[in-house]
């Protein structure tokens, strides 16, 4: 009663194009990443099958939200969220991501003679991804110690990034350095990198491909640059659509993992009863739902409200609440599969080690909640 | 007169403008929170004339009949208004058993006579409705029903007892789920569900002290109370489906109610308001880097809660699980309640000690009040551990 | 296997007389305490049974921790927290708390002349209290607005206290004061207040008396004064104290309302089984009992380094683990007796109702983990 | 020997001066933190020399007979090594079935020549134990075990599988529950406990990997295994109760143990010296406010855990439930290292996401890796959720 009450302003929409992506990429994403084959490619080096990326752009994915005019189907930001959501459900695995990050970068920040010059490609499958954390792993995009510094009309670069993801795969990058005492952002294109430049990282979570980039020695032309006035924009732009995007595969792979409970929840006896019967194992799956209830529905209102003012408080509230319910579900999941969550057959641990990942990804619950202080207390 | 409210735009600023002229002044002592709690003659007279005057308006029961009563306007309308209402805090509509459960169950299975007899009162409050499900002992057990009725001619004979009757006192009618046979191999089915007058000899309730010291609600003694066999709700035998129907409408997983807000909300806003005003350690509140923790939680909590209800009316994003956000509404804001009136009791420096009745009390004590009060909605209806057991068994598909 | 081979220094003693006060406070508090009187006393004015109080005084608890030389048994401070704990346990009310708070603030800070005026009285049944809060509720002590001005050998007062418990009852009073801009502590006795200068303050704990004690007016000789290079050291040594008791009060308040749950789940019950084998009121009720077990251990401790460099740390941990577990018990509680829970008869109130205040007297669990921080992190 | 060791005081100094000087180096490779982890060659050789040469030094068993190979000193003795290992972050002693179960077992009921025969190989860890309780699909309940031994001539003829072996492919001692009669009406009175040797035909056993990807436990398999009829330990049908007696040890509710820490203790001070070193938005993690109260939490936790310890040894401070801290101590103290670990990934910014073998991740790995591992202890010898309900039995009186 009282939250029939509650209600004030608070819309999500979901047009019949989204429906039909959704859809779309519950099909796609079932028949191509079944749990067996996200084994398979967790031992293989790319992480992912060419194939399928092959499919990806076939089906204009990575076109989506990019204007009809470089070659994309400008469906908006929103219509990247469902697409996330499940692959993140089915851990389909693929550049999609740091793609999608990269070209929204660059349509964010780029001159129109970038864009033409990038953006077409992207939308028929060239690879992209982003060059932005450095070592000490901070959260503040402009915290950046890579330096370029530029002779004529060529930028030498140097300094290293980390989380470099699908970078040995990738066609261009796009890196965040200073230049001339401030923030900038150049994009490098796979020849300009040395041999040797990329060195794999490992990560908690073996789904992903993360690389350090080493920068010491590149030259790129200065017409790579974006606009100067245009990086701190560009920057927070990525800061929030990295944080959706991540935190709509957070609520896709909490869903998914839900299920793996629940599964085993209805089949598994002990002491003669279908363990779920348990309350102590009951109640904290019901606490598992509501989590991902909470969270898809803070996912789909910052889709909805991605051109709005609202956006920054929408996508903060999102990823704080969609990191702690991935985690409690994650967390949860190992514990109640008994002996057989603490082994590596049990697909509660992909889940778990995904979302332990990519809550450290552009900030979790707690750094989001510090920075939705002063925007929702004064 | 649906022409005239062409748009729902225009009827929305239509509804805005009424109610900040007839939103009452706060009286000279302190309201309920929700219809379980008027403790007193001069609280209940307050809110029956708000509820006459808002029905009088038109703005309650839009969506019934016009025949009855109502209104006769979509569902659209009534929504306006109550979210209105939330919007702007007004005191609630405080025959909530005849707005929200009697008056839909009557609507959607009762006879002629009964809808052109009870609408009408539910609606402008001259007849008040209370509940007579839980017993003593038997808690949330509703297969437990001990209250027996016994067909004497053309009437029931009823003994037995009901616990947490609201309004008990001021009740013309009860929604009263009893016995008629005690041999039936379910428990179940051996109920019956009457519309029971209140006033007739045998029946007496007593008031129950809550655990802040106010009073709320009746115990409800039947002895030897005769009521009319016409009172009963389906047939005999049949009380405990519907009752279940009632449950639906009261749960807000079915439509039917004639809206308008039950209870005074709570919104995170008023503690960021308390924090801003209460001193932690000589400082505002708000200052404290744990109480913004908190209230930024809370905050992203409630939000999540209202978007879901926008959420779970879209189909495509609700398809896994299509009731999971109705049927864990009761859960989901009674327990958010009590951990919030928690927070705010606990943020205000020594002076968070304070109860009703103090003079310095922060908003007149309405925190440790709404604190304590907040365990009759994790307790009542089936506690907030049997709303878990439904949700995982009837969403999720455990066992049980 | 890792709590064993974590204990490094984590003393607590417990000797022979503390054992026996223990067993003497057992005996007398269930005796002079049971629920019912309790809930008699919830009537009354004074809230205390004053025979009661005698047979207390006579048991010489009210000098336990006061010198010989002063009249008391000289026990220390670690005697008084199995007293405090089983007054809690039993919702024994008296004003031995406020007492003792009093009286050693006058141990602590008072000249020996001081010293011999009052002590002796107390040991023999003075009834003492301290007022030292203000308006805006501030658990910084230092954070004082009354006032005192010496017109040659007499201090004049004003301003007001509030949260002066027993006030009513009280012989003499420990008071703080702004005095030449710094704090000071003046003892006030009883027939020096203003007529109408106490009032009764609603509490949310009703066994608890509360008021408020305006001092406008009141005049009293500056002999009274405690020694101005006391007054920092004694107010802090209080902030200590209190903590201390509140939380050996709140361990006791703990263990019975455990029990009074333990009696409901192993009698009470529902849908055809005693409610205590649900695993969703069995599992938070062994998390009562860790709770208890916890401040408990805390609380001891905190009394046995007492007079050491650790009591700070000590006190504020028990009194952080004690808030928090204490007000979780009690909460659980009323909710785990469903229905009777909401009434006022069910006595787990009376435990929730006092753990509810006792956490916002001298600083909650937050307020001690804040200060703690500097001390533990550093 | 028990006179040059006059006091406690001195034993202590000399403790502290030989680990100073003895703790070995680092290795080269990672170690594990428990006996459950020793997934290679590497790791165990180091950690068998190692034990090897504490109990050389006369520092392991020190409370056990000295006939049989123990050092014969009160407890007290043992006790301040323990906690000296602990505090010098000393690697673990490796034998851990054998020291803390099979030993203070076999010294509590095995016969003369059991004695003679297993306990010095136990402490010098020339021979090295395993457990043989939980089977595939029947986690942790006992009752359901389902290897049958059967008795045949002057040997018993064992077929079936047991699970989560740690160190099993490097134990020659297994202690194993079998159903030796498979119709009693109590599901435990067919059980018969042994010590059983490994390195017989017909056992076989299997690594299994865990969620880390690491190994560290085995599948063990038998098949037609023949052990002699002298390793039943009790008669046969008591297996339940020995077994028992076994847990009661593990759970150190009972003393007995060798000794020596058995897995490499966290500590929250640890987790504050990477809080110090970790950045978090380009400052140390240790200076967010949000890190620093998680921070206080735990250290005021694993405070009372410590103190608890303590408290449990004064009878007049437990003596409403004297069992009370002994019972919960795996509960509180595994749950409490998995939420430890958790918060120490999370604070350290984007670099917690690192993994073991990253040459970047913080401290070798071990906090994720910790982390995850540490579901080896909420989980195994019984579920936190099952602890909770042996707490809640025994020592509430709760009903089952």
């Amino acid at each position: 009663m009282s939250e029939d009450s509650n209600i004030k302003s608070a819309p999500i929409s979901f047009n019949d194009e989204q429906v039909m992506l959704l859809d779309t990429a519950m099909s796609f994403c079932r028949e191509k990443s079944s749990v067996a084959r996200v084994r398979d490619l967790l031992l293989s080096d790319s992480g992912y099958d060419a194939g399928i990326w092959q499919e990806i752009v076939a089906l204009g994915w990575t076109g989506i939200a990019i204007p009809e005019e470089f070659g994309g189907s400008e469906l908006g930001v929103n219509a990247l969220v469902p697409i996330a959501e499940t692959m993140g459900r089915f851990l389909l695995t693929t550049p999609f991501i740091s793609t999608t990050l990269a070209s929204q970068m660059i349509l964010q920040g780029a001159s129109e003679e970038q864009k033409t010059r990038w953006l077409p490609g992207i939308c028929e499958g060239l690879i992209a991804s982003i060059a932005i954390t450095e070592d000490e792993g901070s959260w503040d995009l402009e915290d950046i110690r890579c330096k370029a510094i530029a002779h004529e009309d060529v930028l030498h670069l140097s300094g290293s990034k980390t989380f470099v993801f699908d970078a040995r795969k990738a066609d261009i990058f796009v890196v965040s350095v200073m230049y001339e005492g401030m923030p900038a952002l150049v994009v490098l294109e796979k020849d300009q990198l040395n041999e040797n430049a990329l060195r794999r990282e490992v990560i908690i979570d073996e789904t992903r491909r993360s690389f350090r980039l080493t920068l010491d020695g590149v030259q790129v032309k200065t017409r790579n640059m974006l606009p100067a006035g245009n990086t701190i924009s560009t920057l927070a732009h990525l800061n929030m659509l990295a944080n959706l995007l991540l935190s709509a595969e957070l609520a896709g792979g909490t869903a998914a993992v839900l299920n793996v409970v629940i599964e085993y929840l209805t089949t598994r006896k002990q002491f003669d009863r279908l363990i779920g019967s348990y309350q102590s194992l009951k109640h904290p799956t019901v606490e598992i739902l509501l989590g991902l209830e909470s969270m898809r529905s803070l996912v789909y209102h910052a889709a909805t409200v991605w051109d709005e003012q609202q956006r920054e408080v929408a996508v903060r509230m999102a990823k704080a609440q969609a990191c702690e319910a991935a985690i409690f579900a994650g967390d949860r999941a190992v514990q109640f599969h008994g002996g057989f969550g603490f082994t590596y057959e049990c697909d509660a641990q992909l889940y778990l080690r995904r979302a332990l990942c990519s809550q450290l990804l552009f900030g979790d619950a707690a750094h989001h909640r510090k920075h939705l202080a002063p925007l929702l207390l004064s | 007169m649906q022409e005239n409210r062409a748009s729902l735009e225009a009827f929305k600023a239509e509804v805005v403008a009424w109610f900040e002229a007839n939103i009452p002044e706060q009286p000279g002592f302190l309201l309920p929170e929700s219809f379980m709690e008027v403790g007193t003659d001069q609280q209940f007279e307050f809110l029956r004339t708000w509820q006459r005057k808002v029905y009088e308006a038109g703005y309650l029961g839009m969506s019934w009949p016009e025949a009855y009563g109502g209104g006769g306007y979509p569902q659209a309308y009534q929504d306006i208004v109550t979210s209105e209402m939330a919007r702007q805090n007004a005191p609630f509509m405080m025959n909530t058993i005849g707005l929200n459960w009697a008056g839909p169950l009557i609507l959607h299975m009762g006879s002629e006579d009964a809808k052109n007899r009870y609408i009408k009162g539910i609606l402008n409050a001259d007849d008040i409705w209370c509940q007579g499900f839980s017993e003593p002992d038997h808690g949330s057990d509703l297969g437990k029903v001990q209250t027996k009725a016994v067909l004497d001619g053309n009437e029931y004979r009823v003994n037995g007892s009901k616990i947490w009757t609201s309004l008990g006192s001021y009740a013309k009618y009860m929604i009263l789920l009893a016995r008629t046979n005690p041999d039936t191999e379910s428990k179940y089915a051996g109920l019956s569900f009457f519309l029971s007058p209140m006033h007739v000899p045998g029946i007496e309730t007593r008031p129950i002290r809550k655990l802040t010291g106010e009073y709320g609600f009746t115990q409800t003694f039947f002895n030897d109370a005769r009521i009319p066999t016409s009172c009963i709700m389906g047939n005999e035998g049949e009380g405990w489906q519907v009752a279940m129907t009632t449950l639906m409408f009261e749960r807000g997983a079915a439509g039917g109610q004639a809206g308008g807000i039950s209870m005074i909300d709570l919104r995170v806003d008023d503690v960021v308001e308390l924090a801003r005003e209460a001193k932690r350690d000589g400082a505002p509140a708000i200052e404290d880097y744990y109480v913004r923790e908190q209230l930024v939680r809370f905050l992203i909590e409630e939000k999540a809660n209202q978007l879901s209800r926008v959420r779970a009316r879209i189909p495509a994003l609700v398809s896994e699980r299509p009731s999971a956000i109705a049927m864990s509404g009761k859960l989901r804001t009674s327990e958010f309640r009590r951990r919030l009136c928690q927070l705010a009791i606990g943020l205000q420096g020594a002076n968070g000690a304070r109860f009703i009745g103090d003079s310095q009390s922060a908003d007149a004590g309405k925190w440790p009040r709404s604190y304590l009060n907040a365990f009759s909605a994790t307790i009542g209806g089936g506690t907030s551990q049997i709303q878990a057991n439904i949700i995982g068994e009837r969403v999720l598909g455990l066992p049980k």
